[in-house]
Order: structure tokens, then C-alpha cells, then sequence
């Protein structure tokens, strides 16, 4: 037929992978607002911002948040959200210093054994309670801070003598923070995960169609489950990379990661209505906040100020890579 | 008539999308109470002409004019303001939205204060659901319970809201039975008295001749015929249309392996024990053969698209079992189904098949995913694009470029996506509900010869369809669904259309329909 | 006015100002039913503070201490005092989460004649409480100027990690400090960044992080909480820089003078005593049993009670340890 | 036709009437929750809860994160999210406090301006920026907050004898507390424009499908941009009311005031997708929230057992009201 003799090699042409272009816009719009800030640092605080050490720094402070954001990627490719982050990293730390004193082992089992486990509860109120997503990590968002309270009596716990757990604090592969190496694998597989094999695949079709994805014989239940799942486990490596970084199991931290996680997703190109989903989008996310933040600290300004000039960074970031809605 | 300036004239019109050139400088005339069909093949560029007069979309250069004056381009107000009504062909409703709502949206009667005068609203909506036969849907049932069928009625009780000048409908009898069609083709022609102009545009050529006045030919973005009178012999609109002829609209009629018509003969490929679900489907038994295609006919809202979810497993049965190669299926639950073989197109390709954002490929590759996984589960990207590029162009999808988005294709050519996905994953037994919808008779011949092709290879195939012709030129045997339940089996080669509708409608409603009809 | 008379409740300076406080009946069983209300106990000294009060209520015995915690908010802890209110206590016993905005629930109890105790802010109005008893945010600041003055000898480079920034607490231990490193050594002392890690590790932690980026030579850190403190020591600690600085903090936590006397980069901190709850339930009972402390000329509870701030150092802290929460 | 005769109780029959059975549902629903809080409550706490005055302090509670909520009812409706109330309500509340001087009218202008004008930023970086709503008002959220504290110059301002400001803490109105009677006229109102005005509808429709709006002649852009000023507008009148409560403009309010008030929206049936949009819904959660704070209260429980029961509370609630995605 002409039409397609006619159309196929001109289309082909002038647009190879329509999608991967359009979701890669996102993420090379991304890497020139990284970029940018750089640059800024580089002008504003010449010797302290562009140097080798702070950019690790940078990198190691991203992890926390960076790791739980990854977790966040999968949850809201299926157009859900999880509110709990904050408070289950704080319980999940939390749980593993309870078992401290049974040495570095222990402790990494117990922080992600309660990240999944209260993941799970998330996930089971929402694939099979139907509760909204939104109203069941809000309610979880306030039980596992209760649950860190209570468990650790409200007293942080000092895991100074578990070397393993603070290596990832204060250790280093090759030069790079152990913590930031731990990130980077973490994104390396969620990013095989989402894009190269079927799960990835039905998860981002559970978030774009769920009734397309059923009919196609995607389980759509076990995948909705399964991404709480995940956000936990990510909870409790992040609850690990956090512990080892304070050399304390603490009940009281984690303010505010929800926002933090939910915003570097989102601004990474992963639609909250679902069915798109990019984590070197959220890569590169977390890496603009973590820079933001950096660069705000090292200039020493003033809260208020901070927080204002932070406001308008990231207006100015996502007017650079102007989204349609 | 001619001498009149025409109500609506398109000159020179172009459309640019990236990468896609969907007008290449249209002219076309609408005169005053003339009905102009506007023919072409999928993705000729119908709909966005329509659109570029509705406003829906901007031209990238071009005229529009109304009445001889020009059209503000790109304000869909604009064009509603100068009486340019229009049904789409995807439907444009607000889902959450109720009927009168919906109907009534941007342009709602108002009480003084500026408040909704619902009462209106309602009084009118009703008006207008009673002229198109339909009083029976709810004025305030929210439009997305309504049935594809429905919905359609109310997108046209919305054009017809607005004191029209000229009525745009975009495939309006896709999702409709010859019933309705003749309902709308009622108020077409009384609106056509009222000297209102309308765009008609569908595929299926038997339309033109029971309603136009004038035809006009669109393809590859330009009007290869304009102003054709409506008795133009179909043959000869299918050549401008698909630039060749189509000889045989309908391949060999298959027949099951097992031999003979008689599916039951043969081990079958599917098998219905008394699968129920009321108030839908009563409980219905019966068997397919391999090799056979099993048509199902009805009206709009007998009962066939549920009949197939049940079967499918995407609703739960009441009552029943359903076989498959001697298997009996869990109930509800699609997967099983699939891995057992079955596989389905669903109705509604938006709602149901699509994943609109997505690549054709990777909506082409969803149900059959594990295949390009082999090791360690890892997906093989290019065995993907390859596979699934195969699968379109052999139902000359345009584009074929395996990395599209499917929301930028034209409805048919979404449509054979769909079927795409189904023909990629082998499966013994294929349920199509209306799988032709929306297809141009070119693209519907080569359905029709897969699914022939299918059936010879041994598969079962079950059409639903609310086209008689095509029940009949393709299935070995036809069952007609009313109400839920089969009323009749028919040889396919035995059918008639008269016949297949005196079993569709209730005994008692056999007189004026055929009236109607004849 | 501050004064440094060391020892616990009875020391006093008592102001003029003192109204005739209309015992209401008493509790069941002729206990006194004093209604308590703080700020969320998600931090390790808002924790001592409930606990504190709930162990003072228990001895005495005759107390009915119905309390009520668990908000971070001003507008929600004034809904609570209005719930309470409405059981009619004997006495009111709150630490307000911002003196001003809970003015106006203090005068609602004493005008419905329930004597009110103000723990830690003060409240806008005169007469709007019976009693205040505080610590001395002030006077932290300001003890920390004079140690870092001495142990300095007037001169380096001095950061400072603030609390939660817009609060009175923070603003006052902040004035202090730099009122007092003013008076002692004019600008000898550069406080190099100041920054606010909102009373939490974890934020103590990042913000540290990034100032020892920007700080090549950082002498000394005054934190305005000990909580807080662990993530900034774990900061510097990670960066293996404790030789380099020494790091102060506030409050009174075990935690912390455990950390003292095992000396090292954490050099002192100085009391904000959460056992001021427990005074403050002991003096709401003596007012409304219309008694004063027998040691005192007057017959009656003073209208203001201010803890001092003491220093605690490797030197005191054996005899204090008892009192760190 | 006698044709439609016969289909006639075929298609009717054939409506699955899943929806309305759904969105009514929840409101019913809702109101069994807020019955079963009552008499659990009633239960609980006999002689505190279920009084008159209890029920109207209830009311009062609810009354600012309702107003809000109902703002956020219109933002929601559209598909899209407001993070900045609770920054916005502060700065808002600070903007009036600076004109405090000039009296009780110049407050509210003051109040009511900040609201609309932040609110207006956001409209336009969403409606013209084309950002996402997730991230424009994520920005306003920290901007606004420094806003406030800039402004303020971090300090509380009294505006203890702005009588008409004031009185909307503690006035009444025939034995109706006047920040209840607000909320109720404010929701009043709302309940008209979003059901009984044309613009009602083309929020909703603009939340349910953009494009089929827009063809049908709703200006999206103008409805997206409004309902952003709207929630600025509800924002002011919350401050307003917030600051009459307090008596004082602070800058630190409003902290979690967006979880809130989303949450009321949620739990009231407005679908995070848009489209669907039940004032009643939100007024009702507004009230189960405020209950079950309320009930936490009177039962005196330690934070930690508060905020899981919380928890629990909510997901009860939910799954009372099981919904399907
Ligand atoms: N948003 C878009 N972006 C890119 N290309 C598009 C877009 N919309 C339509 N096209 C292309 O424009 C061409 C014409 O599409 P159109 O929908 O007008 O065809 P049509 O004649 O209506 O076909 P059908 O009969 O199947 O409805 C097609 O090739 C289609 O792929
Ligand atoms: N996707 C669906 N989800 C729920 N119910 C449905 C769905 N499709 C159809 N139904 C219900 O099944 C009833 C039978 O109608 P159905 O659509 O099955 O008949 P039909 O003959 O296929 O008509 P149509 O050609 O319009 O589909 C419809 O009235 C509708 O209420
Ligand atoms: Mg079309
Ligand atoms: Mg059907």
C-alpha cells in the first residue's frame, strides 16, 4: 500500500523511538539542569563546591533519600504513592537497633525486615483492602512513627561499635562512599528490573491501564502488592545507609523523605498518574535536590532565604524542562 | 443547491504532526442540506480534517470557511459558536460526568444568579434521547456506566444540543447495530430537510448509498475524489479509496477440521456449559471446533461483548463451566484462560486494549511477554520490536514504525493493534468482539484472511460482530444473541441479513423494524 | 534576669506579681486533678518532659494527672487545653508549643479559674498563667559564649547548628551565644556558618556534612541540642575530623554525658532540665492546695521559677549524670 | 418505538451502576464512620465527648484545616494537588500580622491578599508554566514558608487586641463558635459553585478529561489557573481563623496542614485522578479527622500509642468504606 511504502521510512527518519525520545527528553532536560547547578556551584562557591570531595559528599548525602526515591519509582509508575517512607525508615532503624547488641548482621535483617514488613502491610491494605493508597501510607506514615517511638522507648540507640553498619557511613569502594555505592547498585538493578524484564513491564502497564493489563493477563493484584513491597525493602536499605551515617538507630528521624523522595521521582519524568516510569529520571532527580541543598548549605544563607532561593531553584529547574501537565 | 455558497468550505488545508503528515492541502465543500460522505482508508486523514474544523486541532496552514466566512482555527468555541456540531470518533465524553452534563457541558442552560437550570437541562436531554430513540437511558447515570453503544448515542444528542448548522459525524455507526444506524439515519434526514448540512463519515460503503448525497475520497492526506454522486458503485470507491481493487472481500468460508459445519463433530476447541451471568447472559451452552469461526450476531446490548467476558474470565460466571481442548477454565480468572489459549480483543480498544502512551510494540508484546525473556528474564528489546513490527504490517497497520505511540495512530489503525497482539501470541482458541470496527474495507479484507488463515491452522475463532454482512461472508456458523440468551444458529452459508435480523429483535418488534429497514 | 545558684526547683527568683489562685474542688478521692499538656513527645527532651510530669504525678500520690501530648502544632495543642479544659481540672500545667499563640487558651483557664503553669515559653499576656517555671535558653546561649571564649582564648572559627528556625528557643540560644561572644571577645571568635538542623540527627547530620566542605578549619561547634548532636558528631567523626574541632550541646541528655565523660570531641553541654516538668506539677498541686515552699519568706508558690543553665563538663558530670534524660 | 420498547428494560437492566452506587456510597459511608466515632467515643470517654460542648469544640478544630480542605477539594477535582497550604496559611497569617498596627480590617486584607497572591503564583507556573502541580507547589511550600519567617523577621506577632480578628477564635454566633459558622458558609458556598454553577461542572470535567473539555469549549487553562486561587483564597480565611484562635500571627503554623486536608479530601470520595469531586465528602472527612484527634485527646494516650491508634483508626475507617480504585 503507498501510504505505508510512502510513510514508514519518512516517520522512520525523522522520529526513531518515539517514546524513549519523549521520556529521554525528561532525562537529558535533567542532566542540563544538574549541569546548570554546577556551573552555578562552581561560580558562586569556587572553592568549595567543585571539588572531587564535595561531590561525593553530595553523592553520599543523596543515597538515603536516593534509595527510598528508587522504591518510590516503582510504587508510582502503578499511579500509587506511599506517604510512610519518612516514618518507616525511622522504625525500621529502629528495629535493628533493637537487636544491635546481636551484632552487624542482625541489624541489617531487622531494619529491612521491618521495611518489608511494614511495606507489606501497606501493600496488603491497598491490593487487597482497596484502601487508597494515599489514606494507607497516611495512616502507616503515623503508625510506624508511633512504632519507632514505642519500640525504642524514644532514645536513640548508639550502634557506634557495629563496623559493618557504619561502614556505610564512613566507607569507601574505590574512593566512592560506600553508601553512594550502595545507591548506584540499587539504581543499576531497579533500572534492569523496570525496563528489561516483564515485571517492569506490567508495573508500568498497571499504572497506565489496569484494566488493559488485566485483560492482557497481567496480575494486576500481585503487582500493585509487590511495589509496596519493594518501597519497603528500599526503606529498610535506606534505614541501613542512614544508621551507619548517624552511628545510631534513632526514632525521630526521616521528616519529610516522602516529599523529598516523591519530588525527585516526579521531576525525573515518572507521571503520578502512572504508566510512565524513568529512574534515571529519578536518578537525576535526587541528584538535583542533593546538589540544591548542598550548594544552599555551603553559601550559609539564611533559613528564610534558603528556603526561598530553594523554591525558585526548582521552579527555574522544571521551567527548563517545561512538562506538559 | 450547488450555486448556494456552500455552508462549509476547506481549502488548502495541511496538518503537520513530527513525523506524521496527516493532510497534504484538502479542499472539500459542504453544501446546505446535502449529506457529503467523506470515504478513506485508515489514517487518510478524515478525522483530522474533522477536526481541523471543529477546532479540536490546529491546522498548520489553510482555510476553513462557514457560510463563506472564515473559521477562527484551533477554538473549538469558535466553531460550536457558528453552529459546526461534532460527534468524534473516539468518544469525547467526560466519563465522571452525568448524562445531561455531559450533553449540556459549555454551553448549559443557566437560571438567573447563573446557576444551572438542571430542570431544564433534564427536560431537553430527555427531548433529545427521545428523538434518537433512546428515552431509556438515565438523564442522570453517569456516562461511563453506560455501554460503548450508549455512549455514542449521547455524543450525538450532545451535537444535536447545539441549533446546528452543520453536523460533523466521525464513524458514528462503528459501535452501533443497523437498528440504531437507521434511528440516526431517521434524524439525519429530518435535520437535512432543516437544510443543515452534515459530514458523514464511515467505512462501510452500504451507508453511503442508504444516506449521501455526494462522496468524497481522502487518502494519504489528499482528496483523491470530490463531490461523487452517492450511487457511485462501491467497487469503484474502494479502488480510489485503497488505490487498487479488492477482489474478494471474504476469503473462503472455513470450516471446522472435524469436517462439516457441525462443530460438534470434532473435538471442540471451546466448549460453553451453561455459562450464566444475569441479567447479561442466561445460561448458554455451546461448542466451537477447531478450524471454525463461530459469528455471533445481535443488537447492541444483547448481551455478546459480556458473554465473551465471561468466558474470558474477566467477569464471574453465575453459573457454568467453560472447556477448552476437553480443560475446564478456572472462572474468573483471564490468566488461566490465556494460558490455557484464549485470548481476547476486547470491545473497547481505548478503555480495554490500549495502552495509549505506550509504543506499538510494547502494546503489541504486553500479553506475551515471557516469550522475549528467555534468559534470566531478561527482555530481548529488538526480538520485540522485530516480532511485534511483523504482526503490523501484515494488517498493514500505518504507521508500522514498531516505536510509535499508539495514541497518535488513527482509530483503525489502533484497532489493528489490538488484533496484532492476539495474532502474536499463538493461542488455540481467539475471541474478537467487533474486530473489524473502524477498519477500512481494505485493512478488513486482510482481517478477514488472518482470521481465515487462523482457523485453517486449527485455532477457534469466535467473532462477535453487529456487522451482518461480515458474520455472514465470514462464519461457519452464526449464533444471534437477544437478551442474553441464543435465540437462533444459522449455517453461514445459509444466513441472510433479513433472516439474522428477525432473530436479533423480539418476534414483536419484527414489523416496524423491518419497515424501517426496507 | 538569669541567676546561677546551682540546685533544682526551690531556688527561685520570685517576682511581685502574684494573684489569689481560687482552689476549685478537688479531684476524686480528694486528689488534685491537674490537667498536663505538651508538645509531641518525638524528641528525646519533649519525651523527659511527659515522662517527668506523668513520674512526679505518680509519687505524690494525691495527684490525678490527666495529660494530654502528641501534637506539633499550636492550633491543635489549644483544640487539646480546650478539651481538657472542659474537664475541669484543678490546675492547668502546659508547655506551650509557642508562647503567643497559647495565650489565649492560658487566659480561658484562669478566667474559668483553673491556676495555669507555664512550663519553658512564656506566654504573651501578663496574668494569663500563675506560674512559670522555664530553663534558661538565654543563658545556654550565653554559657556557651563564655566556654567557648575560655577554651578558645577568644579566638577561631566557630559553627553554630540552630534548632528549628522561627522559634523562641532557638532565637534565644542563638542571641545568647553571640551576645556573649560579643561582650568576651569582641570578634575574635568568627562564627563561620550557622545553620538550622531542626532538633533532628539526621538534618544535623547532611548540614554538618556540607559546612565541613565548606570549612576547611573549623574550631569549635555549638549545637543547640544534644539529640541533634549525635548526627553533627557522626559527621565530623565519619570525616575524621574530631581532632580538628570541639562540638557542644544542649539540653542534658545521658547520651550525651556519657559522651563527656568519655571525653573527646564532645566537650560539654549545658542543662535545659526537663525535671522542670516535674516542679511544675509539684508547684500547680501547692497552688492549688494554697501552700509555698517552707525554706521561702512567702507563703506561696512564686510566679517564676527559672532553671539555671548549668555547664556541664568531664569535670561536674559525675555529680549531674543523674539528672540527664 | 416499539423497538426501544423491547430493548428498553434491556439496557436499563444492563447499566451497571457501579459508579454513583460507589461515589454516594462514600458519603453515606462516611457518615457511618463518623456515627461509629460518636458512639465509640460516647463509650470511651462518657461523660466528656458526646457533650454539646465538646461537639461544637469539635467543630472549631475542624473548622481551619476544613476550609482549607475545601479549597483543596477544587485543586483536586481537576487532577491536580496543593503542598503549599499549610506554608501558605503561615505566610498568609504573617502578611495580616504586618498590619496588624492598622487594624482588624487591614488583617484580613492583609491575610486574605497573601493567600490569593501565592495562590496565584501557583496557578500560573501550573496553568502557564505548565509544571507540574506536584512540583509548583512544592516549591511554594518551601517559598512560602520562608516567606513567612522573612517577613516576620522569624517572630510571632501578637495581635492580641485586634477584637474582630478575635473574635473569630472566640466569638459565637447563637452558641455557634464563629470560625465553625465560616466553615460552614465557606462549604455552603462551595457545595453551590461546585454542583448548582456551570464553572462547577467544568472543574470536574477538566479533572475527568481534559481533552474532551476542551473541545467542548471549557478554556482549561482559565479552570486550571482558578482553582489554585481558589485554595489560595480558602488558605487567607483559614489564616484568618487561625490567627484569631492563636491571637498571635506566627510564621511556623501549619506544619502538615496539606496531609490533612488531602486526606479529608480522599477519605470524602474526591478522586486523586480528578474528576470526581464531593463537597459533603470532604466537610464529613474534615469532621472524622477532627473526631478522632478529639477522641485521642480525651483518652490521654502516650504519643506513640496515639499516633498507632491513629493509624489504625483511619485504616478502620477506610475499610468501612472499602473503595475501588
Ligand atoms: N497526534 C498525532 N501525532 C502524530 N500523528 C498523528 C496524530 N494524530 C493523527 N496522526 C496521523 O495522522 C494520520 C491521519 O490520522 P486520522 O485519524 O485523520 O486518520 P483517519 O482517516 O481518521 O483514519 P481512520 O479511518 O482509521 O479513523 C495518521 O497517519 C495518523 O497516524
Ligand atoms: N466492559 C463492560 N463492563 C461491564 N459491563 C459491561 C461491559 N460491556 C458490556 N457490559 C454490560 O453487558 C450488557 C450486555 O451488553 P453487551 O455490551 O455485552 O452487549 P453487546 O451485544 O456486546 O452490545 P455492544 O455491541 O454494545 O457491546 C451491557 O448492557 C453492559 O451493561
Ligand atoms: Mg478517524
Ligand atoms: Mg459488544
Amino acid at each position: 500500500m503507498s501510504t505505508v511504502q510512502g510513510a514508514a521510512p519518512r516517520r522512520g527518519r525523522s522520529l526513531p523511538f518515539k517514546l524513549p525520545a519523549r521520556s529521554g527528553l525528561q532525562e537529558y532536560t535533567l542532566v542540563g539542569v544538574v549541569l546548570l547547578l554546577l556551573i552555578v556551584g562552581a561560580i558562586l562557591e569556587p572553592d568549595a563546591f567543585l571539588t572531587s570531595d564535595n561531590m561525593l559528599n553530595v553523592l553520599r548525602q543523596a543515597s538515603v533519600v536516593g534509595v527510598i526515591a528508587i522504591g518510590m519509582t516503582f510504587v508510582i509508575a502503578t499511579s500509587g504513592i506511599d506517604l510512610s517512607v519518612g516514618s518507616m525508615a525511622a522504625a525500621a532503624s529502629v528495629a535493628g537497633g533493637q537487636l544491635a547488641d546481636s551484632g552487624s548482621l542482625m541489624f541489617v535483617l531487622g531494619a529491612l525486615g521491618m521495611g518489608v514488613l511494614l511495606g507489606g502491610i501497606n501493600a496488603g491494605a491497598i491490593a487487597y483492602g482497596k484502601v487508597v493508597p494515599f489514606i494507607a501510607t497516611l495512616a502507616m506514615f503515623t503508625m510506624a512513627r508511633g512504632l519507632g517511638l514505642w519500640m525504642s522507648d524514644k532514645q536513640p540507640v548508639s550502634i557506634f561499635d557495629l563496623e559493618f553498619v557504619r561502614w556505610f557511613g564512613n566507607g569507601e569502594v574505590l574512593g566512592i562512599p560506600s553508601a553512594a555505592v550502595v545507591f548506584l547498585a540499587v539504581t543499576a538493578l531497579a533500572w534492569v528490573l523496570l525496563n528489561r524484564t516483564p515485571y517492569g513491564r506490567y508495573v508500568v502497564a498497571v499504572g497506565g491501564n489496569r484494566e488493559a493489563a488485566r485483560i492482557a493477563g497481567v496480575n494486576v493484584r500481585r503487582i500493585v502488592f509487590s511495589v509496596y513491597v519493594i518501597s519497603g525493602l528500599c526503606v529498610g536499605i535506606a534505614a541501613i545507609l542512614l544508621s551507619g551515617r548517624l552511628a545510631s538507630a534513632s526514632p525521630i528521624v526521616g521528616n519529610l523523605y516522602e516529599l523529598d523522595a516523591i519530588a525527585a521521582v516526579v521531576i525525573g519524568g515518572t507521571a503520578l498518574a502512572g504508566g510512565r516510569a524513568s529512574i534515571v529520571g529519578t536518578f537525576l532527580g535526587v541528584i538535583t535536590f542533593a546538589l540544591i541543598f548542598n550548594l544552599l548549605t555551603l553559601m550559609d544563607l539564611a533559613t528564610e532565604i534558603q528556603q526561598v532561593t530553594k523554591g525558585l531553584i526548582i521552579l527555574a529547574a522544571v521551567l527548563i524542562q517545561r512538562r506538559e501537565r | 443547491m450547488s450555486t448556494a455558497t456552500p455552508i462549509l468550505s476547506v481549502r488548502g488545508l495541511v496538518k503537520h504532526y513530527p513525523g506524521a503528515k496527516a493532510l497534504d492541502g484538502v479542499d472539500f465543500d459542504v453544501q446546505a442540506g446535502e449529506v457529503h460522505c467523506l470515504l478513506g482508508p485508515n489514517g487518510a486523514g478524515k478525522s483530522t480534517l474533522i477536526k481541523c474544523v471543529s477546532g479540536a486541532v490546529e491546522p498548520t496552514s489553510g482555510q476553513v470557511l462557514v457560510d463563506g466566512e472564515p473559521l477562527p482555527t484551533g477554538t473549538p468555541s469558535a466553531s460550536l459558536a457558528h453552529g459546526v456540531a461534532t460527534i468524534y470518533q473516539e468518544l469525547d465524553l467526560v466519563e465522571d460526568l452525568r448524562v445531561y452534563d455531559s450533553i449540556f457541558l459549555g454551553h448549559e442552560p443557566r437560571k438567573l444568579g447563573g446557576l444551572l437550570d438542571r430542570a431544564q437541562m433534564k427536560r431537553r436531554t430527555r427531548e433529545l434521547l427521545e428523538r434518537l430513540d433512546h428515552a431509556n437511558i438515565p438523564v442522570d447515570a453517569r456516562v461511563g456506566q453506560l455501554r460503548p453503544a450508549a455512549q455514542q448515542v449521547v455524543s450525538i444528542a450532545r451535537a444535536l444540543s447545539h441549533d446546528v448548522r452543520l453536523l460533523i459525524m466521525d464513524e458514528p455507526s462503528a459501535i452501533l447495530d443497523d437498528n440504531e444506524v437507521e434511528t440516526l439515519f431517521g434524524v439525519v434526514r429530518r435535520l437535512k430537510a432543516d437544510g443543515v448540512g452534515v459530514v458523514y463519515i464511515s467505512h462501510r460503503l452500504d451507508e453511503v448509498a442508504r444516506i449521501g448525497d455526494r462522496v468524497s475520497v481522502l487518502s494519504d492526506g489528499r482528496t483523491v475524489a470530490t463531490g461523487l454522486p452517492a450511487d457511485t458503485p462501491p467497487d469503484v470507491l474502494v479502488e480510489k479509496m485503497v488505490g487498487r481493487k479488492v477482489e474478494q472481500l471474504f476469503p473462503d468460508r472455513a470450516t471446522a477440521s472435524g469436517g462439516g459445519a457441525d462443530g460438534a463433530a470434532a473435538a471442540p476447541a471451546l466448549e460453553l456449559r451453561g455459562l450464566a451471568r444475569a441479567p447479561e447472559v442466561k445460561p448458554t451452552s455451546f461448542a466451537v471446533a477447531p478450524g471454525e469461526v463461530l459469528g455471533i450476531g445481535g443488537l447492541v446490548g444483547a448481551g455478546r461483548t459480556e458473554l465473551l467476558r465471561l468466558i474470558y474470565g474477566l467477569d464471574k460466571p453465575d453459573a457454568g463451566e467453560v472447556h477448552v481442548h476437553g480443560q475446564r477454565l478456572k472462572p474468573a480468572n483471564p490468566r488461566a484462560a490465556i494460558r490455557t489459549g484464549l485470548g481476547m480483543a476486547p470491545e473497547d480498544r481505548k478503555s480495554q486494549g490500549l495502552l495509549l502512551d505506550w509504543s506499538l510494540a510494547r502494546n503489541v508484546t504486553l500479553a506475551d511477554l515471557p516469550r522475549f525473556a528467555p534468559r534470566g528474564g531478561v527482555l530481548s528489546i529488538n526480538g520485540e520490536r522485530q516480532a511485534a513490527a511483523e504482526q503490523l504490517r501484515a494488517l498493514k497497520t500505518v504507521p508500522d514504525d514498531a516505536d510509535r505511540i499508539v495514541r497518535e495512530l488513527s482509530g483503525g489503525n489502533q484497532q489493528k493493534v489490538v488484533l496484532a497482539r492476539w495474532l502474536l501470541r499463538e493461542c488455540k482458541v481467539l475471541l474478537l468482539d467487533e474486530p473489524t470496527r473502524g477498519v477500512d474495507v481494505g485493512a478488513k479484507a486482510e482481517i478477514y484472511g488472518v482470521i481465515a488463515n487462523l482457523a485453517k491452522a486449527g485455532l477457534a475463532v469466535v467473532v462477535v460482530s453487529s456487522e451482518m454482512p461480515e458474520l455472514i461472508g465470514l462464519c461457519t456458523r452464526i449464533l444471534v444473541m437477544r437478551e442474553g440468551e441464543i435465540v437462533a444458529e444459522v449455517a453461514g452459508d445459509e444466513a441472510t441479513e433479513l433472516e439474522l435480523l428477525r432473530h436479533a429483535v423480539a418476534p414483536t418488534d419484527t414489523a416496524p423494524v423491518l419497515e424501517e429497514t426496507a | 534576669g538569669d541567676d546561677e545558684e546551682s540546685g533544682g526547683d526551690g531556688a527561685a527568683a520570685a517576682a511581685a506579681e502574684t494573684q489569689a489562685s481560687p482552689a476549685s474542688g478537688t479531684g476524686e478521692g480528694g486528689k488534685v486533678k491537674i490537667a498536663f499538656s505538651a508538645p509531641g513527645a518525638d524528641h528525646g527532651w519533649m519525651a523527659a518532659i511527659t515522662e517527668n510530669a506523668r513520674e512526679q504525678a505518680e509519687k505524690s500520690g494525691d495527684v490525678e494527672l490527666i495529660a494530654a501530648e502528641g501534637v506539633t502544632d499550636s492550633a491543635a495543642q489549644a483544640d487539646q487545653i480546650e478539651t481538657l479544659i472542659a474537664q475541669k481540672p484543678d490546675a492547668l500545667v502546659m508547655l506551650p508549643n509557642e508562647g503567643d499563640a497559647l495565650t489565649p487558651v492560658a487566659q480561658k483557664a484562669t478566667a474559668a479559674g483553673i491556676p495555669v503553669v507555664v512550663i519553658d515559653r512564656a506566654l504573651s499576656a501578663p496574668g494569663a498563667s500563675r506560674s512559670f517555671i522555664t530553663g534558661d535558653n538565654y543563658g545556654i546561649g550565653w554559657q556557651a559564649g563564655n566556654y567557648f571564649a575560655d577554651q578558645l582564648k577568644c579566638k577561631g572559627n566557630v559553627v553554630e547548628i540552630q534548632g528549628i528556625a522561627g522559634i523562641a528557643v532557638t532565637e534565644d540560644r542563638s542571641k545568647g551565644f553571640r551576645d556573649a561572644l560579643k561582650r568576651r571577645c569582641q570578634n575574635g571568635i568568627k562564627i563561620v556558618a550557622s545553620q538550622p538542623a531542626d532538633f533532628v540527627p539526621d538534618k544535623g547530620l547532611s548540614v554538618m556534612e556540607n559546612i565541613l566542605q565548606a570549612q576547611k578549619q573549623i574550631d569549635a561547634v555549638y549545637t543547640h541540642d544534644d539529640d541533634m548532636a549525635e548526627g553533627v558528631v557522626s559527621a565530623i567523626e565519619n570525616a575524621g575530623r574530631e581532632d580538628e574541632m570541639f562540638l557542644t550541646g544542649a539540653g542534658g541528655s545521658k547520651a550525651a554525658m556519657d559522651r563527656i565523660e568519655a571525653g573527646g570531641l564532645y566537650r560539654a553541654t549545658f542543662l535545659y532540665n526537663p525535671s522542670m516538668s516535674a516542679s511544675a506539677i509539684t508547684m500547680a498541686k501547692m497552688i492549688v492546695q494554697k501552700q509555698g515552699f517552707e525554706e521561702l519568706a512567702e507563703p506561696e508558690v512564686p510566679s517564676q521559677v527559672t532553671v539555671p543553665a548549668t555547664t556541664v563538663t568531664k569535670e561536674n558530670v559525675g555529680d549531674l549524670k543523674d539528672l540527664g534524660f
